[in-house]
């Protein structure tokens, strides 16, 4: 259903104190780690709006990666528990947006857990290759072809044919 | 629905650094600047092989001067390393310095991946991304915070003090805050020193005195931080002072009152002896201690117990009114510019490895207990005996007790080869006992080190390569009776040997304090997997931690020698020195701020700032933020649902459009 | 001088925005005198054909309140965008999808299957679904064709301006028109509406405690709801910190919580989020079983963060609605 | 699909003498919504006669789907989006649905806000349909010129004062409901157990006082009706002419004693001899209607389940009913207020006995509905316990299935939800008002314009009385046709047999 070269793309918001250096002393240890991750810096994990994650989602993300300090270890004491507690919400919330559970993800990872770094990718690459792309951009472009300007409106035949692939997203999108 | 609009003609100017073969050996530098060049707004995209470097800074200067760029974006290595550095380059360009971005693609690009072209993708649009946000940055100012020039050293081990003494000496007020009744730490408790085998005490007690006669140290012994808040140059620190039930200012140390307690013998273990030998509930640490102030430990003390005791310590004191039962815990709070922790290490509990008979068989001892026995201070007055009294006709050393090992603790403590061997010099000095010793590798890099390691062998000492598997005290042969066996494999004979001797010396390594944890949080550090607190940089800042104005010396940091956490400690000191002297931090713009009109009064902000630095300004009902008191977290913009809230450095639009950048397809 | 143009309009709409006109009708005959209201159909006879035949922007404004949900409502939209100087979108529906667009959680599929095929009122027989043509060799009749999904106004063509609320309130209508009429506009795709949240205005802000905190979250029907005192700090999800005001926080004079007809503020991109990003934050607990205990007083997040919104939200619509209907029905 | 390719305006009817044997085609539209328009086509034959005639509906939202998964408490604010018109209907059904869901009732003092709300609302819809929507054709004419046929010629025919006490009284009683509601279109008071907001004792006398004016204006409505309707022979025949009746079903909630009640009660059918073919529960709505689909129009058409759908066609064989004023008058055995009973039975001597089959009786019976709401509200307001401060019970019992009902202004109302056991829908299906009426609404109008238009005759005046067949009803999407100033916009299309347009005659 989806183009064989297809990889997933994620984005990452990493907080500047734990995670964001966990991945720079992953780089300075030479781990080598999945290319598909691409990283967004805060100063923390509080900063991390849901919005953001939507906005990427919608901008044609497959997974958001969500990186913060354990619990307790806050650069500003509580910011990454603000973080956790949105991020149990929006995960119930995503699920009725019919968007799975996988592709939004949230890891604590210590300054000293560069290893952490690399395992928290590459599982999450691996995990999001079975579910395909989200390719939420492609699919509104598919949705939109309805209202194409000038498009001749009637003239069709039933609302629906029998298995009429056009009205399922699912088949919408290439 | 609304969008930023920003205003006037932007002109980027995009550099990539190639860092030698760093960045270039996989990232195609090129490809990726001829790709940014196209890019809306972007005046200039070069590639040069050192960015950091003197040209590669003027690079960026000059092309300010002449092509007007009014943004700039590098892309190298982490903005961690070197994000000031280019944004000082941009400034002595004449651009405020946060019209800059930084793209990392080294820490996260080059040195991660090794795919050339799914590399150079990746750092296409990680600078695509910041193209797209630098758009949005806007001048801001500098924040500088004044230093408060007193520094807080917490542990008054060899590195505490030596930190300590170096910042007294050089003018500035120090409190040193030590747990234990005295400070000395491990080093105290050592008769020589290992590779010249000078006197401990020699070397250790003048400094101790030091400390004590400083004016410029506020010793407290006997004390515990409690609290740490504030920022760099503005801590403030709550320590907590225990009760010794001795007024430090009116003892001296006479000790008469230890004499003339109720107890007429010392009862409970004394643990500068590790409890080789026993004290009275009154005591003095050891001869040496610093402060020369007796302590009564109220877990033992009849009168702090019971209140029925003829009190003969307080008839021995006499006028000198020293002693009072009624002393309570304090709670003392400071302010302090900067803070050194050297909370030093604990030592590896032998028990945790049975087949080591720790704690079974009376004559297995560890190092640190040798250590005791050897000294002349000590309480066999320097006889190394076995538990019965009798002198050892032959020792074993086992070395890499809960080091180099799996099951226990992976690291090497570093200090246990050279350690033993001066153990086992002194025990053959002592005693001319047989001493074999059973080690995986010796190690004994350092100064001299290796020349002791031969002297050893000189001496007579064996070495046996290989991992011991057990002590036991189950007899064999005739030769083996009434004594203990340890069966190891000898790897370079390749043989499995069973050696009888009289006794064995654990050589116990170094862990971290129990409480590492809890310290660490206290003073806002990080550790390492294995609970060592976490150095900024494991080579360019080796003593500073994540937090700025907490350094850290010592063995707190990991395993290391005596000489090692001196030159720490100095460099801690030094650190702290450079800040207060220059008087001012320049903090990170990046706080928050709240919008007044857009302000609904919601106060859904309020509670969500552990520095309290939002409050809701009674007049006009709306959220306000100070400034000094923001740290710059951003959880409150996130927070603020009718988007009235905006951090500087981290505005939406800068973040929207990051987001933007990274999701193109390059 | 002739006087200005003005067309209503709906599409998929309740009427509630038409009602809200007809009342207006009777406060604003000063403002009725000074236009020329040339297709309401609601209220007047005048046709699409008459529209059709005027030349561009003959019309100077047109207030178009409904979603966009079939081919005839989006050529309507068309037409009258294309014939207006002004198109303005009217009503929580035309701004935002309103409550209808929830249909996006579905599939049309979905739609058409319960109603004419699973209802449990449906007869034995015809049970057909409705044709786009149907009749017979002597006459034929059309319906319009359903759109997959629901739209906003602005989802189909371009719009000037924005009157939020379901329904707009008299005030803001008033002041609209007006400021249409006097050309003192604000700049394109503006709201006309106050751009700071509800709270601001709501009579109970007083009450609301600088230290908010939510041990839980009730559902209205769970507790009993003191009239005076904020209902977010009675445990209640109250839209009103993420929605603009303007109308006066009429729900909570009703003594139940603001529901978000006004969308957001200017500065926020996506209203759910930014209320789930609030709430949350607040919340008591610090561990994740406490924390998804308090987290299940809202059941429905999507419907309670985007129940006027979700067309016009960042996701806008479900990704898998064959999914969606299997867990509901499960 | 409005492809208007050439067009040629004349205010003439079309010379019968032109195309004579070309089939005609006209269509109504738009007219305003249930959901979305209305839109009437009349086909005319080879002679211009109406061949056949349809009422389309074009739009569908799927409240039924989109309502899974949402919280049953959330129910009465999004249903009342359905119709902005009757909000307030669909917020009490549904309301009462929560009550059935959570088997919990309401406080004494809850349900009598709930019934003074709902009689305000049944008081003051009727008033907007009786002057300025249905009513006009009968107080003006359904003879005048379009342009009068509205408020304005209302006032025009019985005084400014009386445009000016509508206009008045219904801001007033429209003020009560937001005083409970929050607002007036789409109000938020219902809970399960009860309203979310109680009368502050010193409001009550303010309310007191409305009802009184209240029940003073419904009977000046009354009268207004009498003098300028029931006193005019032409009116009378044409209210009982053929053209407007219908033999068929009713049905109607019915107190314990079998009087019109609009909040609550069973649910009663009398056949078209006006014996009582059934009496049931809102539980048991299944057992008794059945929807069927058309496939020109996106509303679904009711029947009576146990008698199978036997078409489009009256008489004793069919298994269509009726809702709404006239149908809830014949299936009561009289009103619930002494006023309203008096002119009940004024009613029904004028007419000729029960049941009154004559569609554009709705008019007059809505009217005598007027009176029995204000009466209510009198007694009601008069009742100090509607100040109490109990206004809720909390519901206690695990949700599962919640069936509510009431009269709708347009007729019997159903909301049915199932839920899981947190109360979350899984299963919702209305049937609302007109759809019940949506078959003899269809009838009607085939039958007027079968009746009216012949022989290519087709004036405004003629197309009036079509849409009169209809307006009567006060179906939704007609609530709103008819408003200040103007009237229904009327076309007709007379298209050659290839289908393409010859001529387009427009009424202006």
């Amino acid at each position: 259903m989806h183009d064989a070269n297809w990889e997933p793309r994620i984005v990452a918001f990493f907080c500047n104190w734990c995670t964001y250096t966990a991945a720079d002393l992953a780089g300075v240890s030479r781990l080598k780690y999945a290319p598909n991750v691409r990283i967004v810096r805060l100063m923390c994990s509080g900063r991390v709006d849901p919005q953001f994650i939507l906005a990427a989602l919608a901008g044609d993300a497959d997974g958001v990666l969500i990186g913060g300090c354990h619990i307790g270890d806050c650069h500003y004491v509580e910011g990454n528990l603000k973080t956790l507690r949105r991020f149990q919400l929006l995960k119930r919330m995503l699920a009725e947006f019919g968007i799975e559970d996988q592709r939004v993800r949230l890891e604590w990872i210590s300054a000293s857990e560069g290893d952490k770094v690399r395992s928290v990718i590459n599982d999450m690459v691996e995990k999001l290759r079975p579910l395909g792309p989200l390719a939420l951009r492609q699919r509104s472009k598919a949705w939109d072809k309805e209202v194409a300007p000038g498009r001749n409106v009637s003239g069709e035949g039933a609302l629906v044919a029998p298995g009429d692939a056009k009205s399922e997203p699912e088949a919408a999108h290439v | 629905m609304k969008t930023n609009i920003v205003n006037g003609d932007i002109r980027i100017g995009f550099y990539i650094c190639h860092c030698g073969h760093n960045i270039a050996g996989v990232v195609d530098c090129v490809a990726v600047a001829r790709d940014i060049e196209r890019m809306p707004g972007v005046v200039v995209s070069r590639d040069y092989k050192y960015m950091c470097s003197d040209p590669g800074q003027e690079l960026i200067r000059e092309d300010i001067r002449e092509l007007g760029l009014n943004r700039v974006v590098v892309a190298s290595c982490s903005p961690l390393l070197h994000e000031q550095t280019f944004r000082n380059a941009v400034e002595s360009g004449g651009l405020n310095r946060y019209f800059f971005q930084m793209v990392n693609i080294r820490e996260h690009d080059s040195w991660v991946h090794t795919d050339r072209a799914e590399a150079t993708k990746k750092a296409i649009e990680l600078a695509r991304a910041a193209v797209k946000r630098v758009r949005f940055h806007s001048a801001l100012e500098t924040v500088r915070v004044p230093i408060h020039p007193d520094v807080l050293v917490v542990g008054g081990g060899i590195a505490g003090i030596h930190a300590a003494l170096t910042l007294a000496n050089a003018g500035k007020k120090v409190f040193l805050v030590e747990r234990d009744p005295s400070i000395g730490g491990h080093m105290a408790k050592f008769d020589k020193t290992f590779p010249t085998l000078d006197c401990a005490a020699c070397i250790l007690t003048p400094k101790m005195s030091a400390v004590r006669a400083n004016k410029n140290i506020k010793l407290w012994t006997y004390s515990e931080v409690a609290k740490v808040e504030g920022y760099v140059g503005n801590y403030t620190v709550t320590v907590r002072r225990k009760p010794r039930y001795v007024n430090e200012d009116l003892c001296v140390g006479c000790q008469e009152c230890i004499e003339a307690c109720v107890f007429k013998e010392g009862k409970y273990p004394d643990e500068f002896n590790v409890g080789l030998s026993k004290r009275k509930p009154i005591y003095i640490p050891f001869p040496q201690a610093v402060p020369q102030v007796v302590v009564i430990d109220p877990e033992r003390c009849l009168q702090l117990k019971s209140g029925r005791c003829k009190k003969t310590c307080i008839e021995a004191c006499a006028d000198r009114h020293a002693i009072d039962f009624t002393q309570k815990e304090e709670l003392v709070e400071i302010k302090v510019g900067n803070i050194i922790v050297a909370t030093g290490f604990k030592l590896f509990d032998a028990k945790r490895i049975p087949q080591y008979g720790y704690g079974l068989y009376p004559n297995v001892v560890t190092s640190i207990e040798l250590e005791r026995l050897v000294t002349s201070s000590g309480p066999t007055g320097g006889e190394v005996v076995m538990r019965d009294g009798r002198t050892p006709q032959s020792v074993a050393f086992i070395l890499c007790v809960g080091s180099r090992d799996f099951r226990t603790n992976r690291w090497c403590s570093r200090t246990c080869c050279m350690h033993s061997m001066k153990l086992a010099q002194l025990v053959r000095e002592h005693t001319g006992a047989d001493v074999t010793a059973f080690y995986l590798d010796i190690r004994a890099p350092g100064k001299g080190c290796e020349e002791f390691y031969d002297k050893s062998l000189k001496d007579g000492i064996q070495f046996v390569r290989g991992r011991v598997a057990e002590v036991t005290d189950w007899a064999l042969t005739p030769e083996e009776e009434g004594k203990l066996v340890i069966r190891a494999e000898d790897t370079l004979a390749g043989v499995v040997r069973r050696i009888p001797v009289d006794m064995i010396v654990l050589a116990v390594g170094m862990e971290p304090q129990a409480d590492a944890q809890a310290v660490r949080r206290l003073f806002n550090m990080s550790c390492g997997t294995e609970g060592w607190f976490l150095e900024k940089h494991p080579k360019l800042a080796p003593v500073s931690t994540f937090t700025d104005g907490v350094f850290i010396a010592g063995c707190c940091q990991g395993p290391k020698d005596i000489p090692d956490s001196i030159a720490q400690a100095g460099a801690a000191a030094a650190e702290a020195m450079a800040l207060i002297d220059r008087g001012y931090i320049e903090q990170e713009p990046n706080t928050a701020y709240v919008a007044e009109e857009d302000c609904s009064g919601c106060k859904s902000c309020l509670p969500l700032c552990p520095y309290t630095a939002i409050s809701l300004d009674g007049a006009t009902q709306k959220a306000r933020i100070n400034a000094t008191l923001c740290k710059g977290c951003g959880t409150c913009v996130a927070a603020c649902p009718s988007g009235s809230i905006h951090q500087h450095l981290f505005e939406d639009d800068e973040i929207f459009s990051e987001i933007e950048g990274v999701l193109t397809h390059a | 001088m002739s006087k200005p143009k003005i067309a209503f309009y709906w599409c998929a709409a309740c009427g509630g925005c038409e009602e809200a006109v007809v009342d207006l009708a009777e406060d604003i005959l000063g403002v009725i005198e000074a236009i020329d209201i040339v297709f309401w159909p609601v209220a007047m006879d005048f046709k699409k054909s008459d529209i059709a035949t005027l030349p561009d922007k003959a019309l100077f404004a047109t207030l178009l309140n409904g979603a966009i949900r079939t081919s005839e409502q989006e050529e309507m939209a068309r037409l009258l965008r294309q014939k207006s100087q002004y198109l303005i979108a009217y009503g929580a529906c035309a701004c935002m999808g309103g409550v209808p667009g929830l249909a996006n959680q579905f599939s049309r599929e979905q739609l058409l299957r319960f109603v004419y095929e699973e209802a449990p009122t449906l007869g034995d027989d015809g049970k057909a679904r409705p044709q786009l043509e149907s009749g017979n060799n002597s006459h034929t009749l059309e319906l319009p064709r359903l759109h997959e999904a629901v739209r906003a106004l602005d989802q189909v063509v371009r719009v000037d301006y924005y009157i939020p609320g379901c329904p707009p309130t008299p005030n803001l209508t008033k002041e609209a028109l007006a400021a249409l009429l006097s050309g003192k506009l604000p700049p394109i795709g503006t709201v006309l509406a106050p751009d700071t949240a509800l709270c601001d205005e709501c009579p109970r802000r007083a009450s609301k405690p600088l230290d908010l905190s939510f041990a839980e979250f009730k559902r209205p029907h769970e507790t009993l709801l003191d009239s005076e005192k904020c209902l977010l700090a009675q445990g209640i999800v109250c839209c009103g910190p993420a929605t603009r005001g303007g109308c006066g926080a009429l729900c909570v004079s009703g003594n139940m919580p603001c529901s978000g007809c006004f969308g957001p503020t200017s500065r926020v991109r996506d209203q759910g989020a930014k209320l789930l990003s609030s709430l949350c934050a607040n919340v008591a607990a610090k561990d994740e079983p406490g924390i998804n205990r308090a987290l299940d007083g809202i059941p429905d997040p999507l419907g309670t963060f985007y129940r006027y919104g979700l067309p016009h939200s960042m996701l806008s619509r479900n990704v898998s609605p064959a999914a969606r209907a299997e867990t509901l029905s499960s | 699909m409005n492809a208007v390719t050439e067009q040629i305006r004349n205010d003439s009817a079309a010379p019968a003498a032109e195309a004579s044997d070309q089939r005609r085609r006209v269509t109504i539209e738009p007219i305003t919504r249930l959901e979305g328009h209305g839109r009437i086509e009349i086909f005319l034959n080879g002679e211009g006669d109406v061949e056949h005639a349809y009422l389309q509906i074009p739009e569908l939202r799927g409240f039924e789907v989109f309502s899974l998964g949402r919280p049953a408490e959330d129910m009465p604010q999004i249903t009342s989006r359905i119709c902005g018109v009757c909000p307030t209907a669909h917020h009490m059904a549904a309301t009462k649905a929560l009550d059935d869901l959570y088997k919990v009732e309401p406080t004494p003092t809850a349900r009598k806000i709930r019934e003074l709300v709902y009689n305000a609302f049944i008081l003051e819809d009727h008033a907007l349909h009786v002057y300025v929507l249905g009513g006009p054709d009968f107080i003006v004419g359904p003879q005048a010129p379009a342009a009068e046929r509205n408020l304005v010629g209302v006032i025009g025919k019985v005084g400014v004062e009386v445009g000016k006490k509508v206009i008045g009284m219904r801001r007033r009683v429209r003020d009560l409901i937001s005083y409970f509601g929050g607002k007036v279109i789409h109000p938020v008071l219902g809970l399960p157990g009860g309203v979310s907001k109680g009368l502050a004792p010193a409001d009550l006398p303010r309310f007191q006082e409305l009802a009184k004016d209240a029940l003073d204006f419904a009977l000046f409505t009354n009268q207004v009706f009498h003098d300028l309707v029931l006193k005019n022979p032409d009116y009378v025949k044409l209210i009982t002419s053929d053209t407007y009746t219908h033999r068929t079903y009713y049905m109607g909630l019915v107190d314990p004693k079998n009087r019109v009640n609009f909040y609550d009660g069973e649910i009663r059918v009398v056949d078209p001899s006006g014996r009582e073919y059934a009496s049931f529960p809102a539980s048991r709505y299944r057992d008794f209607i059945a929807e069927r689909t058309e496939p020109w129009s996106y509303m679904k058409f009711c029947y009576l389940r146990p008698l199978g759908w036997n078409g489009f066609a009256d008489g004793p064989k069919t298994s269509i009913y009726a809702v709404a004023p006239l149908a809830r008058l014949n299936v009561a055995d009289g009103m619930a207020t002494p006023l309203a009973q008096q002119a009940y039975e004024e009613y029904f001597n004028a007419l000729g006995g029960k049941p009154v089959h004559h569609t554009l009786a709705n008019h007059w019976a809505r009217v005598i509905e007027m009176i029995q709401a204000a009466e209510t509200m009198v007694a009601l307001t008069a009742d100090p316990e509607l100040a109490g401060t109990d206004i809720r019970t909390l519901p206690t019992n695990k949700p599962s299935v919640g069936i509510g009902v009431v009269e709708a202004p347009r007729g019997t109302l159903f909301h049915h939800y199932e839920t899981d056991e947190r109360g979350l829908i899984t299963k919702a299906n209305l049937i609302v008002a007109t759809q019940n009426n949506a078959a003899r609404i269809a009838m009607s109008v085939e039958k007027a314009a079968k009746g009216l238009i012949s022989k290519h005759k087709v004036t405004e005046g003629l197309l009036n009385m079509v849409e009169m067949a209809f307006r009567a009803y006060d179906p939704c999407f007609g609530c709103a046709t008819h408003s200040l100033p103007g009237h229904l916009p009327l076309r007709v299309r007379i298209y050659n047999p290839g289908g393409e347009l010859a001529r387009e005659l427009v009424q202006q």
